[in-house]
């Protein structure tokens, strides 16, 4: 085989390379730091969780049947809080999410304010909010509700923010082309885009909600979080067996169902 | 040159969609309305105060929080880089195994089809399963500490990653991946040459949105015994050291707005 | 963000501020930790609560009694189920009085106490000194305040931190009573803090447990769970509480569910006073708990 | 009447657009702008809807100069122009007819339209305007579900039902494959015949363009470099647009690297 | 060579792709398949790579029936087999080298090439082959900032950096405008004289196809419907692969609407 001519090297700005190099450095250095800082005795976690497999992992598997009645009450009581809760998160959301998307808006002020504001609350922990809304409406459902709400705006937000960045703005360009003034805009270019992305992303939230255990507990909403706690804290594993197969059966039934509803609107 | 005038009688104006869809749509649109109505009465039926003074109530409890004395910060910083290596090494295996799990449980990449069924479902389950309950579960077995939280942290993050992760990688253009066949390339290799490069960026993104997420679920993993900041801020919440909590929580916000960024501009880097 | 429904249809009216006698009363119920088995209801008692008082009553169990006490200072709830420590808070901030406390095996009062694993070699207090501590948590009456107060005061020291950094070689937040015994067992920990005692709790996963772990030392008496008012109920409608409260002792179905349901074995009467002792041992802790 | 008045236009970046340039083009013709690729035929057809706007110089539509509308008066203007976009620029997941009566927008109260309530002469003319490019059949169908040829169809449907006095088609066809090209072309020059439309089109293929235009304007950097009917174009006009003259390659528009 | 014997496909969904094809291309032709949309072009060449696997008869290529081919012999095939699509299927993200060096993935083992150690006389053959289609300043953009004409001739270097015996392209101008389109076809035809390849090309257009290739294969309906020199187009040719005779669009492969 003859032999070539190399092709010239990257031309790569100084600059560039030492940025390169830096970030390379900085990785390492944080991987450094974080495996000083987190001693943990291996051997010791595996040893462990072989002795203790059989305390917890056999009676998971052993659900208590006796109380599947109160589990089935519970994961209905669930079911209606998360479904409302998620259900006004996925309204909020929208606002929210459509005044921190990039190309919604020239000001990139506003922008920085709605990632802002979508940030701070999803720094938010669950207990405090929990506890505002406890204080507010009383310990209850409801309260669960308002708590689940404000919890999964937040997430939703940002979540929406990004589909709306994506969309085809040619398509909007040819709506104001015709005429079309913002808001027809808005419902006629926009609107079909994202709707299939932002239901889906609120019925995931609803998945999640339907998990959002420690919260409802705190409220004292009832629901299956209350049981999860108190099973743990009883230590009751045939009961977190049982709790555990009544939810994964919700989830996969939402799942399945909501992919039939996706299908017609999609 | 007639322009012709649009005969308006009824038999020539369609109706915007097919009767069929219409019906489904709105008899859809009315179960979840109605779903949502019951729900709220559900909810409600119980609450005994009504709204009158929930503003005022809660003013009164949001007041107890500031000022946020600040002043703990340097003493909170011991639990919080705890939180953040915990985070980052969770979101690292997490990381690391999702890719292999991702690629199984792509449709257009895993053409097996049990294969597929039966690693999605797994990871299907795996998402179902409160993080609350993972952290019990993990105690149970490891017994306290640092390395059930990881633990928890790492199963919790798979189920998600993993499945955004596959959903992108069925996403992709799968041209160039018929290229780097027609061109002789084994598996490995397609994947590695043309598959890689189109998820990178989404990859990144996911990652680093895992770690946040990772940050933010330590609160829950301090209440069994995981250590770290969620920890600190529940025993000020415990000793109603209201302000203390406020300075944690804007701590913990800085720290995710400064994860934000970092994960903004690494992107914009990627992409 | 709340205002986005219509106030609640179903609510009889609104719970009365100050000196009014309420149409329902809500009770809050947060379980004691510091028991054997964690009762997850509240509903038997307020079932026939408000079948004597008339007046319909609401039961919640909560997992946070920050959630409770928060709920007691805006009225949402009117009497509170409450552990020692979180009355104390709760009095502090919003007046909550107590009117009654539970009994349990005979006694208004329950022990913490010290397990360590039986060949250890620790036989008493001074022992501990450079052991590995694991307690529940910070905010757990036995589990933390009474052995901690108990340990500074026998060996000198001024806080809490001090008594964990100076005294213990190490400290270990467990999360609960259980696993701080079972880190002792497992060899985690030399010490564990709990209430009296966490390990029949522990037998049926752990059959040696009573061997391997024994008890070397009990800390002072710790009263029991309270069941407090707030300071806006009306005065009659307290005493009128009370005393249904203290007639189910005589009434053998209640005994019975309070017995298997709460583990109690009676309902007494409690005042401030006795909880004066919880609340100087918070005091101690509450400012040097910032770390 | 569309008259360009020495316009220029300079980009935020520097790029000048479009350099003086003077053309008026008269109701009802049917008008081929070629060019190469950056010669600023999309700068010159979106100046007219005002989708970018001109820094110098004037731009009358009907004498009244556009140049200086903001607000309601471009919406007023833009509802007159209807455009084609080289990629349909159709909402994917909405249906065709849906689409389609998109082009009323314009003359539909915003209320009205957020809650789709249309006039039944709307929903008639939308589907007349399908009608006529041959396919009311797909009126239910979304828009994804179609090829190239006839999502441009729908675009062309959507356009009509606006009714306007002036189509602009920014290189309608460049998606398409041939065939399908010359049926799409078929159908503009059908409706500016029928309609009396003034229809100004983009295009890269210089004997396309003569087929179907009354009149070509060529240009080149900016500028307007030939202006005249397809019968006027000579070897010199090849060699003002491309910069050489013409072979036999050009014919297909295409050039061979030297 | 190779020799299609009785070769027929039929796709899972009852689709019949080729029929009954019989058809012998000798090492070195350039050779064009022309036919209508759906006419089996595609499938006829890429059962050459086994992207798809004809279902009956037999396919030889230097004596040995492919068919049979199955894991590291069909990769060993496709390796001395280029591939050129439609759309270029060039990864964009990666930068060009890095696409032109995939050519040579059939050539490396799976550990090198993810771990990016290539062997210098294949980074060197890589940047020939850029040279080759006059591309190589562009060596180190990203795919996606290049135009179409420019990401095709990447591709045309990734097949050059494979070194086949044999170059099947799709339809390769077919997302082009016509002057790319001619530059692409020039260099196609100028390495199968050069390097002695024997090219199988897709088209569209008829009258590019008689200008490029040596020999014609007209298809339809899966079946070869003419077979011969591009000396002996005629008419009927035209009749047999179109169902009916020439007009004047067909030159630039154009229909209109009846
Ligand atoms: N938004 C913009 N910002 C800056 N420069 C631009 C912008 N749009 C176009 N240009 C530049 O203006 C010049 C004219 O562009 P224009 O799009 O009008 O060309 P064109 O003839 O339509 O080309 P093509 O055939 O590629 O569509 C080009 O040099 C282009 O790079
Ligand atoms: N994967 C497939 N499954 C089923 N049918 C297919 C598949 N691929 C192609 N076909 C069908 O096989 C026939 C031949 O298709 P082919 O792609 O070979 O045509 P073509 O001549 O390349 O057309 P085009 O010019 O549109 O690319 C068509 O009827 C097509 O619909
Ligand atoms: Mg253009
Ligand atoms: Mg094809």
């Amino acid at each position: 085989m003859a032999t070539y001519t190399l092709p010239p090297k990257r031309k790569k700005s100084i600059v560039k390379r030492l940025k390169h190099i830096a970030i390379f450095f900085a990785v390492i250095a944080l991987y450094v730091w974080t495996f000083l800082g987190i001693d943990i005795d291996w051997g010791r976690a595996i040893e462990r969780a072989f002795n203790n497999f059989h305390r917890v992992i056999p009676k998971l598997f052993h659900p208590n049947w006796e109380a599947a009645g109160e589990v089935t009450v519970k994961i209905i009581e669930t079911i209606t809080i998360a479904f409302a809760g998620s259900f006004m998160a996925a309204i909020l959301a929208i606002p929210l999410g459509f005044l921190a998307a990039q190309n919604m808006s020239r000001s990139r002020f506003l922008t920085a304010i709605g990632k802002w504001i979508l940030s701070a609350v999803r720094a938010f922990p669950d207990i405090i909010l929990a506890i505002l809304f406890v204080v507010a409406v009383g310990p209850n459902a409801f309260a669960g509700v308002l708590a689940i709400a404000v919890g999964s705006t937040g997430m939703l937000g940002k979540l929406y923010s990004e589909v709306v960045e994506s969309i085809d703005m040619q398509v909007v360009e040819a709506m104001e082309a015709n005429g079309a003034n913002k808001v027809q805009a808005l419902f006629y270019g926009v609107l079909p885009q994202i709707i299939p992305e932002f239901l889906s992303y609120a019925i995931y939230r609803f998945e999640i909600d339907i998990r959002a255990s420690s919260i409802l507990g705190i409220v004292g909403a009832g629901g299956i979080g209350t049981m999860i706690i108190f099973a743990a804290n009883n230590r009751n594993w045939n009961e977190m067996g049982l709790i555990l197969l009544a939810i994964i059966i919700v989830v996969t039934v939402i799942d399945f169902v909501s992919a039939r509803i996706r299908r017609k609107i999609v | 040159m007639t322009k012709q005038t649009p005969s308006l009688s009824q038999t020539t104006t369609p109706s915007l969609y097919p009767a069929k869809t219409k019906a489904q749509v709105t008899l859809i649109f009315f179960i979840v309305i109605g779903f949502y109505l019951f729900s709220m009465y559900w909810t409600q039926r119980k609450m005994v105060g009504g709204f009158g003074d929930a503003l005022g109530n809660m003013g009164v409890v949001i007041e107890k929080f500031f000022p946020p004395n600040l002043s703990v910060i340097p003493a909170v910083w011991d639990p919080m880089a705890q939180t953040i290596q915990m985070a980052i090494i969770a979101t690292t295996v997490a990381a690391i195994l999702t890719i292999p799990l991702a690629l199984l449980s792509a449709q257009n990449i895993t053409t097996f089809k049990p294969l597929y069924a039966g690693v999605r479902t797994l990871l299907n389950i795996l998402r179902t399963i409160p993080d609350l309950v993972l952290a019990v579960v993990f105690v149970g077995l490891f017994g306290v500490g640092l390395f059930p939280g990881i633990m928890a942290l790492i199963i919790f993050s798979l189920g998600i990653l993993a499945k955004l992760i596959s959903e992108t990688i069925e996403a992709v253009d799968m041209n160039p991946l018929e290229a780097m066949r027609a061109a002789g390339g084994n598996t490995l290799q397609v994947i590695y040459y043309a598959l890689v490069p189109q998820v990178l960026p989404q990859f990144t993104s996911f990652v680093l949105y895992v770690f946040e997420i990772n940050i933010r679920a330590s609160v829950v993993l301090g209440l069994v015994g995981a250590g770290g900041i969620g920890l600190v801020l529940d025993q000020q919440l415990r000793f109603y050291n209201y302000p203390n909590a406020m300075a944690i929580i804007i701590l913990i916000f800085v720290v995710v707005l400064i994860i934000e960024y970092i994960s903004n501009k690494l992107r914009e880097a990627l992409i | 963000a709340c205002g986005s429904s219509e106030g609640g249809d179903s609510a009889e009216g609104s719970s009365g501020d100050g000196g009014e006698k309420p149409d329902t009363i809500v009770m809050g119920f947060v379980p004691s930790q510091d028991s054997d088995t964690i009762a997850d209801t509240v509903e038997p008692l307020a079932k026939r609560l408000g079948e004597e008082l008339g007046i319909e009553v609401q039961g919640q169990v909560m997992t946070s009694y920050n959630a409770l006490v928060e709920a007691m200072g805006a009225n949402q709830v009117q009497v509170g189920f409450i552990p020692a420590f979180g009355y104390v808070l709760a009095n502090e901030q919003y007046g909550v009085e107590v009117i009654l406390k539970s009994e349990r095996y005979g006694s208004g009062t329950y022990k913490a106490q010290y397990l360590v694993r039986t060949d250890s070699g620790i036989e008493e207090l001074a022992d501990l000194e450079g052991k590995i501590w694991a307690y529940p948590d910070k905010g757990s009456t036995s589990g933390y305040l009474f052995p901690a107060n108990q340990l500074m005061q026998e060996f000198g020291y001024e806080s809490g931190p001090q008594l964990e950094t100076d005294f213990f070689s190490n400290t270990l937040s467990a999360g609960g009573h259980d696993t701080a015994a079972i880190a002792v067992y497992e060899g985690d920990a030399d010490v564990a803090t709990t209430f009296d005692d966490v390990r029949t709790e522990l037998e049926e996963e752990y059959p040696d447990v009573m061997d391997k772990l024994k008890v070397i030392g009990h800390t002072q008496d710790i009263p029991n769970d309270t069941i407090s008012v707030t300071k806006e109920l009306d005065d009659e409608l307290v005493k009128e509480i009370k005393e249904i409260f203290l007639s189910f002792n005589e009434d053998e179905e209640m005994i019975k569910i309070m017995n298997e349901v709460y583990n109690w074995d009676a309902i007494i009467e409690a005042s401030d006073e006795e909880y004066t002792v919880v609340k100087d041992t918070y005091q101690k802790f509450k400012d040097n708990i910032e770390l | 009447m569309i008259e360009f008045k020495d316009v220029g236009l300079v980009y935020p970046n520097g790029t000048e657009g479009l350099k003086n340039v003077n053309v008026t083009i008269k109701d009802g013709e049917f008008v081929v702008i070629v060019g190469l690729s950056g010669a600023g035929k999309s700068t010159f057809i979106r100046s007219i809807n005002r989708l970018v706007t001109p820094t110098s110089g004037s731009l009358l539509i009907d004498d009244d100069d556009i140049l200086k509308y903001r607000g309601s008066d471009l919406r007023k203007l833009r509802t007159k122009i209807g455009m084609i976009f080289q990629n349909y620029n159709l909402v994917k997941r909405s249906n065709v007819l849906k689409n389609v009566i998109a082009g009323r927008l314009g003359h539909t109260g915003t209320i009205r339209s957020i809650l789709s309530l249309y006039k039944k002469e709307d929903v008639g003319l939308a589907y007349e305007s399908l009608k006529r490019v041959n396919i009311e059949e797909k009126i239910h169908n979304r828009a994804d579900e179609l090829s190239g040829g006839q999502q441009q169809r729908v675009s062309i449907a959507r356009v009509l039902t606006q009714k306007p006095n002036y189509i602009l088609a920014d290189e309608p066809v460049a998606s398409l494959d041939p065939p399908t090209s010359h049926q799409v072309m078929t159908y503009l020059k059908k409706i500016n015949k029928e309609d009396n439309i003034t229809t100004i089109v983009n295009l890269h293929f210089i004997d396309m363009a003569m087929e179907y235009a009354d009149r070509i304007i060529g240009m080149r950097a900016g500028e307007v470099v030939f202006d005249g009917p397809v019968s006027k174009v000579t070897e010199k006009t090849f060699e003002e647009i491309y910069g050489r003259t013409i072979r036999e390659d050009d014919l297909r528009g295409g050039a061979k690297e030297s």
